[in-house]
């Protein structure tokens, strides 16, 4: 890195307002040629909108844009591409009903006669995987929908190459990914600035920018906080600059005495929208008083699974029984009458009508409970005190029960959500991601909330991919791969390494060789021991033991 | 705001553009001027083909509102539209398109005249046999404008095939068997025309307040207790809060215990049974006998303009239903008066669904005028900001 | 696509034509039915000129929901391209009689006046978000309404007076080929262009650039969005290309094959605009598949037309249902199709 | 026909012809078909301008396609002061159930219903004879499958006795148009076959042109239409297939000239005959002279079969002789006709 050489690409006082939010303040960032380049930040600071400006899908408000040391304006992602940026987002942006071939040409279609030329689409690609070492060239003729996610990714990246990108933006990339196809992401990007080629990394995992990054930049409330070089910082320092203030958790020692079993599962096997066999026999046991954790890779099942439960997805084979009763077969509606109650997924489609008011909101799975209903009728004044209650003692902001859903920021909403399926006294609570997308006032609040669930002896089935979360909260934590449960494993047994490997597939025994080429420092940096005896550490790998 | 005008001036953008965001007055708003500027738009076609516009207004208004049997016929109109409305409202407020209301209204009428025509000799005749046979032809309309709805439901909910198209169908569908079984079956002896027979006279609606042959306030009456009923329903039963959540949201009413497939079929029996019931209104109050319904208005089809209008809300339906009768008995009266073509009201009409399917439209308009208040027009007025608004 | 990718895909579909092809054969050995009187070269020469104005709505209309936009004012825009060509070739005549070049005037009319309505609708529907389907039935109520207005306008009544038709023409040679020669190359010049769109339509979907993006900005528009392709300029595009469609098929209707524009009732497009919708639906959306279910519905019509003339005796008022009962088995027997995921939904770029 | 001369037909015709003194005003219901039908709603209408012609007569029009409507506005009419209608002409069947209430409730005001007939003194009801000129036109076909005829590149097949006939709605009505037509065809060749096909409607051009397509396919050379403006399709499908077609109501060789080479003959009615003769006694005050229910058929020349402009010339004289000999058979009582004027029974 010459000091001589202008920056890959430089940002100056980058600023973006939408309505009354300023999701970028002033921001000042700069890349160097042929390096990584972090940016850190918690939910809504500010890093995707930051990278939408550069990808010329937002017209800032203020501020210039420097490629190559060059002042440039990008009307649209066309031009930005022309400039060669290319963006891998959080979201894919691949079209699932195409090839992959058609996907990476998409716009860059090269044509003969007004046909798309696919033959030298196709040997360009082939020569991009070879120079890189892609697997991608096996499945070009496949449709997108078809392919892992892993593979969907390096498709993602293998388009930003096909168009000449020099500077690739990747969005949260690892967070769909198993620890070891992280480990293979981080060798592509090896890879890839060897060549040259400069990247901006976003990610909420500081270990991660630690290991990958040359240099990381904080954002914070939308403004740049600081940059530091990764090989001159610690996690403390990047979790303060983050959050604001110094992040410590207490949570209570562990002690649970599991009663009866609540739930059991017996060979389930279910499957998703388009037919395809995504829980393939799964049997599991939750007991009073029991936090059960289910963790692994999102689109494992996991989803499937708690919908089965829950009532909202048919049963293809196996039994569920609940309290003793065989519920296989039961609707939705009964299973809640009957004590089960479900914090969703997705608050925004499923938790709550965006539309209706709080206190509507309110009777949604209650509408067959004693006292919202009076027979046939709804007793709105009973519903809008509970709605009340809820907001006031899950501290919902705005505190208001005719406040719409819709305005309410992510973190209000699953307040409100897990308030609302809470205050039930269930029998059997099965949440599912309940902290995705808050922030970590909130995340504390929820995860106490369901360890106060568990100690009046519900039984709990909680999902999460965050891994110290699962291994925080639950009494037994299950692992769940294509499908099935790998294992089953008590969390003080196993460090994240070892679960990580579990929900890569690999039982821990036959992973030595894996765990081997992880062994690097900045790895094990990362590593938990299992024999952690502070009781807790923070979210996003931020841990207070060094 | 980087308003710079008076403070005076602000305080008034913002009181309109509180107003703007709330979202019922927004529809009535919306809704006025889709109507005014459809009809101004009309007028302009009107002028363009050579005729006179002013006239063209002022005899549409005089043809609703003019006398006495212009009002009553209004309302006969209104009457209609405002039950075959609230059928649609019903569905849409599901989120069911049930575009079948034409076809479930003809069949629901034509079960009440089979209905009355056969009891009617087995039964005393005089009031009590009226009233008997009208409640009886009643509840078979409401029976089988119900079934016939359940069928496209039943198929959207097992096999997937969009009622859109399903409903359209029916219609076709019950209009050519109805046509078929009235004049194989139930056209009298000696007669020509494809119509039963009349009902006996004592099968009628009592005129009060209005001599007409064809409109009683009692089936305007009943009408506005429908609405009553469907807006009790909605509002205030969980059944109600079911329908109108799955029509809001539907991944939300799964989660919250309804199932999305019984709900459609319950949602369009429901809505069938107000369009059978509409059915019976028609036979009875109408006419008396029943018919080819290929020479039957288009109640059906108009009650989606309707209930459009009036945002789906039950309550909306009944201003709705009344104007666009108006519309009904101005545009007749226009058939016979002036040169101008009749259908050009039901242009008029189309052009209100269009607007009333663009509210952006008017929120930009409004942005434009000055009206509502925020000077910038690139960020259009989004309910998810108004909550610095509400949030006290 | 290859034919076996496409035959695994559409299991369903291909399992209820065949399906449907059986029943028929059942029927025909049950009630002893006269099927060489049935299924004459005439027939099939009916079926595909009944398939034409259907066909080509359902092309045009396949584009624009693939494009992401459900255009179900297809009905409508028909209404219009049937009045436009009978209102343009009349005009066009003046005074004398309505010759050929008149006719033509009339159809590049309909092609005309419906590109601009459908750009209205498409300005109403991309730009300020209407609701399509809402917005699509206004399309229809405004046709079925200044369709037969303008009509009166024009010529005193709801109907025009009778036209003549565009003249066959008789490509030398081929048409001597048997069947496909009298079907194609001895028949309305239309029928063999609708052919040829749907080849095309075909070709530009799934081979060309311009087809990528259809694609792509139906299925996912960001992603299109972020490939530097502008989504609402493709959208237009199909919008507008299928009201031109939906246009050619009227005038298909009205002076292609008809004897002029009829106005009352629902006019003589009679819910062919609905019956092409269900078309692409039952072609999952491939042109030729679109075109192939459009003469599946001409064949209906057509049988029973032939069942009338064969004399087996039903009801002529319940055989002439035969079309819509068939739409109705064939939505249930196809169910599901995948509709692109982002149909109805207005994108914005900075949303 | 009456709609089809480009202008407006809509709205108020006055005419200074004839007489004096207050002038005599007239409204016209349509049918549900609508005027500009080139059928009876505008032969009524045209007989009723022929009666301005002689005499002083205000014609409303009123195009109603919707049935629901008529009792209103039938009433609506017969309440208006400004004009007082004098006479108001109701055209189809469709307005009978109607006027049973008004003719009753409005007892000073005349009616004068087309193919209909209401039991009361202020009525005039009149009706055309459909299936004696049905027979006729059965008889032409009849005469002509079997013969040789060449004209303008159209021709028949001698040696297939096959005639083919296409009407609007499957129902009474139209049924009397077929089942006489046939038996007027069988009336002169036992042996000949007929194909029949039914719209479904009196609009779909296309499909009519299918059925008669269908039919030239299945062998007939003369299909004989009921179908009012849907009709075209089956001059257009002769058209195509070089045989000819039969017209319906008023001499289509004439109101349709495009297709007169392939019209060889139209069974008519004068519809605009009974409107002219009722208009001129209201406006003469001979109300006596027309009220009641009037049949008109072959025997008061009401209806008849008239060959068209072009192909009539070429036709043998076999074919007048056959229409006249059936025509007498009718009138004596040697032939009855299947169905009646109003239709056929079940
Ligand atoms: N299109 C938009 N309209 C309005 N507000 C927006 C829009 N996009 C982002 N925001 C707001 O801007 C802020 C920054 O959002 P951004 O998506 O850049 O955050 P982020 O740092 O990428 O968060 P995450 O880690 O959750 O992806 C948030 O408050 C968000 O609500
Ligand atoms: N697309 C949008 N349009 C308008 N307002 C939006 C949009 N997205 C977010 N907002 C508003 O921006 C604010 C922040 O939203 P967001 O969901 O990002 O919350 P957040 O900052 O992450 O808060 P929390 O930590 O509670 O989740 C909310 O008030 C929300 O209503
Ligand atoms: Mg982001
Ligand atoms: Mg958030």
């Amino acid at each position: 890195m010459s000091d001589t050489e202008a920056p890959a690409v430089r940002l100056d006082g980058i600023t973006k307002r939408f309505g009354d939010v300023t999701a970028n303040d002033a921001v000042d960032f700069s890349l160097e040629k042929g390096s990584v380049h972090a940016l850190v930040g918690e939910n809504g600071a500010g890093k995707t909108t930051l990278m939408s400006v550069l990808y010329g899908l937002y017209d800032p408000d203020a501020g210039d844009i420097f490629v190559d040391g060059e002042r440039r304006e990008f009307d649209s992602p066309r031009d930005a591409i022309d400039a060669g940026v290319g963006m891998i987002h959080q979201h894919f942006q691949l079209v699932d009903t195409m090839t992959v071939v058609q996907n990476v040409v998409l716009g860059h279609e090269p044509s003969v006669n007004g046909l798309v030329d696919e033959s030298s689409a196709r040997s360009d690609i082939e020569d991009i995987c070879s120079t890189y070492g892609f697997d991608v060239d096996r499945f070009l003729d496949t449709r997108v929908e078809q392919l892992g996610v892993g593979v969907q990714q390096r498709v993602e990246i293998v388009k930003s190459l096909y168009r000449g990108a020099d500077v690739l933006v990747l969005d949260e990339p690892t967070a769909v990914l198993t620890p070891q196809e992280v480990e293979s992401l981080f060798e592509v990007m090896d890879e890839l600035t060897d060549r040259g080629r400069s990247l901006i990394f976003i990610t909420h995992k500081l270990d991660e920018a630690l290991e990958a990054a040359d240099e990381i930049t904080v954002l914070r409330d939308g403004r740049a906080v600081g940059t530091v070089a990764a090989a001159e910082t610690s996690r403390e320092e990047l979790a303060r600059m983050m959050v604001g203030r110094d992040v410590l958790f207490d949570y209570p020692e562990r002690e649970t005495t599991p009663g009866d079993v609540t739930l059991s599962v017996d060979g389930l096997r279910v499957r998703d929208d388009r037919d395809l066999e995504q829980v393939g026999g799964v049997d599991l046991a939750v007991r009073e008083g029991e936090i059960l954790g289910v963790a692994g890779v999102e689109g494992n099942g996991q989803a499937e699974l708690v919908e089965a439960l829950t009532g909202l997805r048919e049963v293809d084979a196996g039994t569920v029984t609940f309290e003793g009763e065989d519920i296989t077969e039961t609707s939705r509606r009964r299973r809640i009458e009957s004590g089960i109650t479900y914090v969703p997924e997705d608050r925004q489609e499923e938790g709550l009508v965006q539309d209706y008011d709080l206190v509507r909101n309110a009777l949604l799975g209650n509408q067959t409970i004693e006292p919202f209903v009076d027979g046939w009728f709804v007793d709105w004044g009973t519903v809008r005190d509970h709605a009340e209650d809820i907001v006031a003692e899950y501290d919902v902001q705005p505190p208001n029960a005719d406040a719409e859903a819709a305005s309410l920021s992510g973190g209000n909403q699953q307040k409100f959500v897990v308030g609302r399926e809470l205050e039930h006294e269930p029998s059997l609570l099965v949440a599912s991601h309940p902290t995705r997308g808050v922030d970590i006032g909130s995340i504390e609040f929820i995860h106490e909330r369901l360890l106060e669930m568990r100690d009046a002896g519900t039984a709990v089935l909680f999902v999460s991919s965050k891994l110290d979360e699962i291994r925080k909260l639950s009494d037994r934590v299950a692992v769940m791969y294509e499908g099935e449960f790998v294992d089953v494993v008590d969390p003080d047994d196993v460090d994240e390494q070892e679960l990580g490997l579990l929900m890569a597939g690999r039982t821990v025994e036959a992973s030595g060789e894996t765990v081997e080429s992880a062994a690097d420092p900045a790895t094990e940096s990362v590593t938990e021991s299992p024999t952690d005896e502070s009781a807790g550490s923070a979210t996003d790998g931020v841990s207070n033991r060094e | 705001m980087s308003s710079d005008a008076p403070g005076a001036r602000a305080a008034l953008d913002r009181a309109a553009d509180r107003m703007l965001r709330a979202t019922v007055v927004e529809r009535f708003a919306i809704a006025v001027a889709a109507t005014l500027l459809a009809l101004l738009l009309g007028s302009v076609v009107v002028a363009a083909s050579g005729y006179d516009a002013v006239e063209f207004v002022s005899s549409l208004v005089y043809g609703a509102f003019g006398t006495t049997s212009n009002l009553a016929f209004t309302l006969r109109q209104s009457t209609m539209l405002i039950l075959a409305g609230v059928a649609v409202a019903v569905a849409f407020r599901a989120g069911v398109f049930n575009i079948g209301v034409q076809g479930q209204f003809v069949v629901g009428g034509f079960a009440t005249a089979v209905t009355v025509l056969f009891l009617a000799p087995h039964l005393p005749g005089g009031a009590v046999g009226g009233v008997l046979l009208m409640g009886l032809g009643t509840l078979a309309a409401i029976a089988a404008g119900g079934a016939y709805a359940a069928l496209p439901g039943m198929m959207k909910a097992y096999a997937d095939a969009n009622e859109v198209i399903t409903t359209i169908m029916l219609n076709f569908i019950a209009s050519g068997v109805v046509f078929f079984v009235v004049d194989r079956y139930l056209r009298p002896a000696g007669a020509s025309a494809p119509n039963t027979e009349t009902f006996p006279e004592y099968v009628a609606l009592p005129s009060v307040v209005f001599d007409s042959a064809s409109f009683s306030v009692v089936g305007l009456g009943a009408a506005l207790a429908t609405v009553l009923v469907v807006y009790v329903v909605m509002a205030r039963t969980r059944f109600g809060y079911d329908l109108v959540t799955s029509g809001y949201q539907e991944p939300a009413a799964a989660y919250s215990g309804v199932d999305p497939e019984r709900n459609v079929v319950a949602t369009m029996t429901f809505s069938g049974m107000v369009a059978g019931l509409a059915g019976a209104v028609f036979t009875i109050m109408i006419l008396g006998y029943y018919s080819d319904p290929s020479t039957f208005p288009r109640f059906g089809f108009d009650a989606i303009a309707v209930s459009l209008l009036a945002a789906n809300n039950p309550l909306g339906v009944v201003p709705a239903g009344l104007l666009f009768g108006g519309l009904d008995a101005g545009g007749q009266y226009i058939g016979f008066t002036l040169d101008v073509p009749p259908e050009l009201v039901d242009g008029v009409v189309g052009l209100v669904v269009l607007f009333v399917a663009v509210p952006e439209l008017f929120r930009m308009a409004a942005r434009r005028t000055g009206l509502g208040g925020r000077g910038s027009s690139e960020s259009p007025v989004r309910r998810a900001e108004s909550d610095g608004g509400d949030g006290r | 696509m290859s034919v076996a990718d496409y035959a695994a895909r559409n299991r369903r579909r291909i399992g209820g034509t065949a399906l449907a092809l059986v029943l028929l054969a059942v029927l025909a050995a049950l009630f002893d039915l006269p099927v060489a009187d049935l299924l004459t070269v005439g027939t099939a020469e009916r079926a595909l000129r009944a398939a034409t104005p259907i066909a080509l709505a359902a092309i045009g209309g396949l584009y624009a929901e693939k494009s992401g936009v459900f255009n179900i004012g297809l009905e409508g825009f028909m209404i219009f391209g049937a009045l436009s060509a009978a209102g343009a070739a009349w005009l066009s005549a003046g005074s004398g009689s309505v010759g050929q070049p008149d006719l033509w005037v009339g159809i590049l009319a309909a092609v005309g006046v419906c590109t601009l309505l459908t750009l209205l609708f498409a300005v109403l529907t991309i730009r300020y978000e209407a609701d399509q389907i809402v917005a699509g039935l206004a399309v229809w109520f405004i046709g079925l309404g200044f369709g037969p207005f303008t009509a009166t306008v024009l010529w005193g009544g709801v109907s025009s007076p009778s036209l003549p038709n565009i003249d066959n023409v008789t490509v030398p040679l081929l048409a001597e080929v048997p069947v496909l020669g009298r079907l194609l190359f001895d028949a309305s010049p239309l029928v063999l262009f609708t052919v040829l769109v749907a080849v095309a339509a075909w070709v530009v979907l799934y081979r060309t650039r311009y087809g990528y993006w259809v694609q792509a900005a139906g299925e996912n528009p960001e992603a299109l969005d972020t490939a530097g392709v502008d989504v609402n300029r493709v959208r237009y595009a199909a919008v507008v290309f299928s009201g031109a469609m939906a246009g050619l098929g009227g005038a298909v209707l009205s002076i292609g094959i008809g004897s002029g524009f009829t106005g009352t009732g629902v006019t003589m497009v009679d819910g062919r605009g609905w019956i092409a919708i269900v078309a692409y639906l039952f072609g999952n959306y491939n042109p030729l598949g679109a075109f192939g279910a459009s003469l599946l519905f001409g064949a209906t019509d057509m049988l029973q037309v032939q069942f009338q003339t064969v004399g087996i005796s039903l009801p002529g008022s319940i055989v002439g249902l035969f079309p819509y009962v068939a739409v109705l088995v064939v939505l249930n027997l196809v169910g599901y199709t995948r509709v692109p995921s982002a149909v109805g939904e207005p994108y914005d770029t900075e949303e | 026909t009456g709609g089809q001369e480009g202008g407006t037909t809509t709205g108020t015709t006055t005419d200074g012809g004839g007489g004096s003194g207050e002038p005599t005003n007239i409204a016209i219901i349509s049918s549900p078909a609508g005027f500009g039908d080139g059928a009876f709603n505008d032969l009524a209408l045209q007989g009723l301008q022929n009666a301005a012609e002689e005499f002083n007569i205000n014609i409303q029009q009123v195009e109603e396609t919707d049935q629901s409507q008529y009792g209103t506005v039938q009433s609506r009419l017969a309440e208006s002061q400004n004009p007082d209608y004098d006479l108001i002409v109701l055209v189809g069947y469709n307005h009978t159930q109607a006027l049973e209430t008004n003719a009753a409730q409005y007892s000073d005001q005349r009616w004068m219903l087309i193919n209909d007939y209401v039991d009361q003194p202020n009525v005039a009801g009149y009706t055309w004879a459909n299936h004696e000129m049905s027979f006729q036109a059965g008889v032409l076909a009849g005469t002509m499958t079997t013969r040789k005829l060449s004209h303008a590149g159209n021709s028949l097949t001698p040696d297939n006795a096959t005639v083919g006939f296409v009407g609007g709605v499957d129902g009474a009505l139209i049924n009397a148009f077929e089942r006489a037509y046939r038996a007027g065809a069988k009336w002169v060749n036992d042996s000949v076959d007929v194909r029949v096909g039914y719209i479904g409607n009196y609009t779909d051009t296309q499909t009519a042109n299918n059925i008669a397509s269908s039919q030239y396919d299945a062998g007939a050379d003369i299909v004989y239409h009921a179908a009012a403006a849907a009709g075209q399709g089956v001059f257009q499908a002769a058209s195509d297939a070089n045989r000819f077609a039969i017209g319906v109501d008023s001499d289509q060789s004439k109101t349709l000239p495009d297709y007169q080479d392939v019209i060889m003959g139209s069974a008519v009615k004068f519809i605009n005959e009974g409107t002219r003769e009722v208009a001129a006694a209201v406006a003469q005050n001979n109300w006596k002279s027309v009220n009641g229910q009037n049949i008109l058929g072959l025997e008061e020349d009401a209806v008849k079969v008239v060959l068209g402009q072009a192909v009539g010339p070429k036709l043998p004289d076999v074919v007048n002789q056959n229409l006249s000999k059936s025509k007498q058979a009718i009138v004596n009582g040697d032939v009855t006709v299947p169905c009646t004027a109003s239709g056929c029974q079940n």
